[in-house]
């Protein structure tokens, strides 16, 4: 067991607990928080993994845009009410839940990784890899996804926009 | 045998004969209403006006023995079958084409003072346009598919018109009947129409253009020509009224009088007559039809005959002599004498129009009388319409030098030299009832004292000029339209030398000019007799008029209730016909049919409502019912491998 | 690998210990220059046993004196865990974003070649600007755990805010990064000691004489993506005139009303070490970073020709002492900003981010895509 | 050097749990955000994946994910936002009317 595999255990565990404090803590806002660190840790291990692009590229948006987004809208409601689970669907879902991490775990501890990883180079996971793969083979789903953002924007401005008359909250 | 093609500059105006009447309906249909009658009325008889010029254009440019042609687009293309819109202008045409826009047009010009005082002018000159459009197409059609489109276009445009006055009741049913019955007849013809194209299609001819049809007609089986021509003549004893399709005819006379003489009196109902002409290289090769046409035609002619001997209506004797002058169409059509029946179609659109627009201006000096029993003694109130009434009964009757005289003479000659004596025998009876029931007719209203009560009396009152009119160019018509087809004996006939060339070189019949002055001679003394029969029974003591049906004779009350025709029909045909349709109306379809579809309807939803349970509408049970399936697959496949 | 962590812990330990007396100084120098622009006396109370010269001195010890003895007030509606955890997060992102900034080239010591910079990543302007995007959380936090309404206003302010230039920004640094075609700061900053004449296509040949002398520093290349990138950066700080957050006339402090003592020192901290960043970032980007002009690795060389060497050590104190002078220069100006210009408007701020600021950067990166097209 | 599995099994635990969250939880909000801890489980693995097999489509894959991921947060959140005008709720259960 390297250091490698210690850091990495660590990170898992923390991961692990703080995902699920996103699912079983009361407040909202703490949720979010939650969140947040998971998704720094999932950055982490991003660039562990030699993804450092795509592992800042996950605290900038993830943590910097999308966690932002929900606080602001978790303030904007400020749902002050707590919400009264209702155990026998706790339970069942619960329960479902677990039988897919029961089927999920073991079929990937079984999977054989094959030979041994492919040695990458130093460049690999770089910014002009990762661009030139983006806008090489993949440019295609690139303009798409611009699209998709696109329609995204004018969806939330049609949703968010407070029609005449009836004020909304906040 | 004409085939040559002619496309000289008149060729191009062919379309415009339809299309001017179609764009005044158009026109008067979107603003006539805004135009006011004046306008409106003036712009339909301007088009007809128009297409008559034109054809009389056409008539001088068209070279002997030529056709002028005017290919406008294809109209369908299926493989090797293609129609065109295409219109001809031939000889037969021409002569159509001359009685339809000009007749059309005078009966225009006297609906204008007719119809004056009705509220659906406009609409009522929309169906006229309307109708001339259809029969101009019909005529001109270069192909058996348009002429259908303008045959069932005429048939539409005659239902509105007899049911124009569709406040009452019997109008409306009157119209039904007579597109009823015409549905009849044309189903007939369009099965003629399939039988011919698949006939042909089988030899690798897909065409229905009549010139092609000309060249090949060899590569049909005698057999198969005689049941297509059969068919075809069904369509024809719809639209022209023979036997056993005429029964629509009398009823129809419901509508306008103008309609009466231009519809059913003049253009549409001899639309069988030149269909047959038309197709005459097919009806000539099928003896068989043509001497079942002849049978048919002398028939029809007698039976119609008899039947307006009694009639007390002035309107139904006219229709039941127009039923009996088809009849002798059909005779001559019969005889494969093509030529003599147009003639007779000519000459007789003049005087059957001249005697139809005569009794519109006694029924308009009557405000709407038609019964010949209230009438009497006209001739003094209103002499241009007895005058004109007159000639055209002379005319009708076949009087010496009259138009009737030449064309009806020139049918019954056909018959005679071809040895058909029966037939011969039948239509000479036949004029002689003629004569009869026109001049008994003509006593019964124009002679004697009046009958009808003080009150119409009053305001009798001669036509206005603009339907008097008519009436006189129509009454000259009816003298002189007969002189182009004088016999060899006189100064011969031009119409002959300018029709026959398309009906193909007739049998040249050797007979010597005596037995023809003979014949005619004969003719003309059986109708004397009519007439003298006639002024003995009416004429000379009008003072007692018609006596009453009850103490008339069983064959009186027989005529007068037209053989019980309609009964029988009724009884025979309409009774089991209706009352098979209601049980299916009644039980079948709500029972049986709809039973089944509401039946798997109410089963679909029964079991529908089963799984509606499911739906909560609660996302999170959906996104559970997807975490379920998921795990359902991943078991599966762990299962597998 | 013991004397590499060594080195590592020791360029962070300079940095951090450089950054936080920055800031510290940044107070003293602010109290100063406002009491210089509305001419007056300021800062001159604090004195340590009756010894009250060296203002500075005395002011960088007595500040954090007075912050550090206060109560730590935690409003009892509030939420104690997030109203504790709101200042580190501000605090945190401001400081670790030195990490990546280049504060001089190479130091060769023997045979070993130490980067002047704490991490030398390949994304590392992405990085300043994740680190950036995370300051958020401590206004947003901070203003929801203190449960007070003015806070709260103040926290949904600084988060949109911030979020809106953030966007700006981005976009204004792209022109840049397409410029030098590197995310690397260290590269970026290296990139800046050429001349223009050697970045001059052959087509623009007639330039040389005019322009060709200058160093292709970002400014010269970028000149509106500087003015959008120092504006977005001076509203990121949350500063006059942005800021809105604070606001005392309508929020009284916005969101730290409910914070005092060491967590209210923290935030102020933030804040002075976000205009620190700021201007580090400035001078990275547009004026040249560690760069002197004509100042190669082993001396002067200037564009006239003549050349003048200099031992390895000078140029590195050389590099280092102008990369110091530019970020006190920026910090300055912030703070010149800062007391001479009036406050925006809430919809003035967000007009002038979304319909401004970002058409313009937008512009900027489409020009400058099309004319590096062209050159080529 | 970490071995691929680790990382496939911790993203299958993360993944399960997000499930659980979206399950379970009575705040669309919340919901949401399971729906991101999803996502992010997803991309793990890709990345792990990509380092595996040194390719870099797992990287842009990644790429991909997160800018539906932002749509998908955008819209959501709106729409969550208009929902709670009209219903001053944010519990699912509490919005069952679109049902046959």
């Amino acid at each position: 067991m390297n250091a490698a595999t210690v850091i990495f255990l660590i990170l898992a565990t923390l991961l692990v607990i703080s995902s699920l404090m996103v699912v079983f803590l009361r407040r909202v806002v703490h949720c979010a928080m939650a969140l947040v660190t998971a998704l720094l840790l999932i950055a982490i291990l991003f660039i562990s993994l030699q993804a450092p692009m795509v592992g800042v590229l996950q605290v900038m948006v993830y943590a910097g845009a999308i966690m932002v987004l929900f606080l602001f809208v978790i303030m904007f409601l400020n749902p002050g009410v707590l919400e009264q689970p209702s155990v026998a669907w706790w339970g069942l879902a619960a329960v479902l839940s677990v039988l897919l991490g029961a089927f999920l775990v073991p079929l990937f501890s079984q999977y054989e990784p094959g030979d041994n990883p492919v040695t990458s180079t130093e460049l690999f996971g770089s910014p002009d890899v990762l661009a030139k793969s983006l806008f090489g083979e993949f440019v295609l789903p690139f303009e798409i996804a611009s699209v998709l953002l696109l329609v995204a924007i004018i969806g939330a401005v049609v949703l968010a926009k407070r029609e005449h008359g009836s004020d909304g909250a906040a | 045998m004409v085939s040559a093609e002619f496309s000289t500059v008149a060729s191009g105006l062919l379309r415009w004969i339809p299309l001017i009447p179609l764009c005044a309906t158009v026109l008067n249909l979107f603003w006539g209403r805004a135009w006011g009658n004046r306008t409106a009325g003036g712009l339909a008889c301007a088009a007809v006006g128009a297409s008559f010029a034109i054809a009389l254009y056409l008539f001088w440019q068209l070279p002997a023995n030529g056709v002028l042609r005017d290919p406008v687009y294809t109209w369908i293309e299926s493989g090797l079958f293609k129609v065109n819109v295409a219109f001809q202008v031939d000889a037969l045409t021409a002569a159509m084409l001359l009685i339809v826009t000009g007749i059309g047009f005078l009966i225009h010009i006297y609906s204008l003072g007719y119809m004056a005082h009705d509220e659906g002018f406009v609409r009522f000159f929309i169906y006229l346009n309307l109708f001339i459009f259809f029969m101009l197409l019909l005529v001109m059609a270069d192909n058996l598919l348009l002429l259908f489109v303008g045959w069932e276009g005429v048939g539409l445009c005659s239902y509105l018109l007899i049911g124009f006055w569709y406040r009452d009741i019997n109008n409306t049913i009157a119209g039904n009947k007579a597109f009823i019955v015409n549905r009849i007849g044309d189903f007939g013809f369009i099965l003629g129409i399939f039988l011919l194209v698949t006939g042909l299609g089988r030899q690798g001819v897909w065409t229905l253009d009549f010139l092609e049809l000309q060249k090949h007609t060899e590569l049909l089986s005698p057999a198969m020509i005689g049941a297509i021509t059969l068919l075809l003549f069904i369509g024809a004893t719809g639209k022209s009224a023979q036997i056993p399709l005429f029964v629509w005819l009398p009823d129809a006379m419901a509508g306008p009088t103008p309609v009466s003489a231009l519809i059913h009196a003049a253009t549409m109902v001899t639309a069988g007559v030149y269909m047959t002409a038309r197709l005459h290289f097919l009806f000539v090769l099928a003896p068989a039809t043509l001497s079942l046409i002849a049978w048919i035609g002398a028939a029809t002619a007698f039976f119609a005959a008899t039947i307006a001997l009694t009639q007390n209506d002035i309107k139904k004797v006219l229709a039941y002599s127009t039923i009996s002058q088809l009849g002798y169409m059909f005779l001559a059509v019969g005889m494969a004498a093509f030529s003599a029946a147009i003639f007779h179609v000519f000459t007789h659109a003049f005087f059957k129009a001249c005697l139809f627009l005569g009794s519109g201006s006694v029924i308009h000096a009557l405000d709407g009388e038609q019964d010949m029993r209230k009438m009497g003694g006209l001739n003094s109130r209103m002499p241009t319409t007895y005058w004109t009434y007159l000639i055209a009964t002379l005319a009708i009757a076949g009087a010496p030098f009259s138009a009737g005289f030449f064309s009806k003479d020139l049918i019954l000659w056909e018959a005679f030299s071809r040895g058909a004596m029966i037939l011969w025998g039948i239509g000479l009876i036949t004029a002689g009832l003629t004569a009869f029931y026109m001049f008994r007719q003509l006593f019964m209203v124009f002679h004697g004292e009046f009958r009808g009560d003080d009150h119409a009396k009053a305001h009798l009152h001669e036509s206005p000029a603009v339907m008097t009119f008519p009436l006189v160019i129509l009454a000259i018509g009816s003298i002189f339209a007969g002189w182009v087809g004088a016999p060899e004996y006189l100064w011969g006939s031009r119409w002959e030398h300018w029709l026959q060339p398309m009906f193909g070189a007739v049998a040249a019949q050797e007979s010597s000019v005596s037995t023809e002055v003979l014949v005619t001679v004969l003719t003309l003394a059986v109708v004397a007799v009519g007439f003298y029969w006639a002024y003995a029974k009416y004429g000379r003591a009008p003072a007692k008029g018609a006596p009453s049906a009850a103490e008339q004779g069983f064959l009186y009350r027989l005529s007068l209730n037209k053989y019980y025709i309609d009964e029988i029909y009724d009884y025979l045909i309409v009774r089991p016909f209706t009352g098979c349709s209601r049980f299916f109306a009644e039980f079948v379809d709500p029972r049986v049919i709809d039973g089944a579809v509401n039946g798997v309807a109410a089963i679909a939803r029964g079991l529908s409502w089963v799984w509606c349970g499911l739906q909560t509408g609660n996302v999170q049970h959906y996104a559970t019912g997807l975490l379920v399936g998921t795990l359902a697959l991943l078991a599966y496949f762990l299962g597998q491998s | 690998m013991i004397v590499d962590l060594a080195i590592i812990a020791v360029k962070a330990f300079l940095v951090l210990f450089m950054v936080l007396n920055l800031a510290g100084v940044l107070g003293w120098v602010e109290r100063k220059g406002s009491a210089l622009i509305q001419d007056r006396i300021g800062a001159n109370r604090a004195s340590i046993f009756g010894f009250a010269g060296m203002g500075l001195v005395n002011t960088l010890i007595a500040d954090p004196l007075k912050f550090l003895t206060k109560e730590d007030f935690i409003p009892p509606a509030g939420d104690k865990l997030l109203h504790t955890l709101a200042p580190c997060m501000a605090l945190f992102p401001a400081l670790v974003t030195f990490a990546v900034i280049p504060f001089g080239d190479v130091l060769i010591l023997g045979d070993r070649v130490i980067n002047l910079q704490v991490a030398n990543l390949n994304v590392g302007i992405l990085y300043v600007f994740a680190m950036g995007s995370l300051g958020v959380y401590g206004i947003v936090i901070g203003a929801w755990a203190s449960n007070n309404k003015f806070s709260l206003l103040g926290g949904v302010r600084g988060s949109a805010q911030m979020i809106s230039y953030e966007v700006a920004m981005g976009l204004s640094v792209m022109g840049v990064l397409m410029v030098y075609s590197t995310l690397d700061l260290q590269e970026i900053a290296r990139d800046q000691g050429m001349l223009i004449r050697e970045l001059l296509p052959a087509g623009a040949a007639f330039l040389q004489p005019v322009i060709g002398w200058l160093p292709a520093w970002g400014v010269f290349l970028q000149p509106l993506a500087f003015l959008l990138f120092f504006t977005a950066a001076v509203a990121e700080t949350k500063r006059i005139p942005f800021d809105l957050p604070e606001g005392e006339s309508e929020l009284v402090a916005g969101y730290h009303v409910e914070y005092s003592g060491g967590k209210f020192l923290m935030f102020f901290a933030g804040e002075s070490a976000e205009v620190v960043t700021a201007a580090a970032l400035v001078t990275t980007l547009f004026f040249g970073g560690w760069q002197v002009p004509y100042l190669m690795r082993d001396g002067f060389h200037f564009p006239w020709g003549s050349i003048w060497l200099l031992p390895h050590l000078a140029v590195v104190i050389l590099q280092v002492a102008a990369f110091t002078l530019k970020v006190l220069f920026f910090c300055w100006l912030q703070i010149l900003l800062r007391w001479s210009v009036p406050r925006f408007r809430y919809d003035q701020v967000m007009r002038l981010g979304w319909k401004m600021m970002l058409p313009l950067a937008l512009l900027n990166v489409v020009v400058t895509a099309l004319i590096i097209v062209a050159a080529q | 050097m970490v071995p691929l599995n680790y990382y496939l099994i911790l993203s299958a635990i993360v993944f399960s749990i997000g499930v659980v969250g979206v399950l379970i939880r009575r705040n669309l909000i919340v919901v949401l955000m399971s729906i991101e801890l999803m996502l992010n489980a997803v991309n793990l693995t890709f990345i792990a994946f990509a380092r595996h097999l040194g390719s870099m489509a797992g990287q842009v894959a990644v790429f991909f994910v997160m800018a539906v991921a932002a749509a998908e947060a955008v819209i959501g959140l709106a729409i969550i936002i208009s929902v709670f005008r009209q219903t001053r709720t944010l519990d699912p259960q509490n919005m069952q009317l679109l049902k046959w």
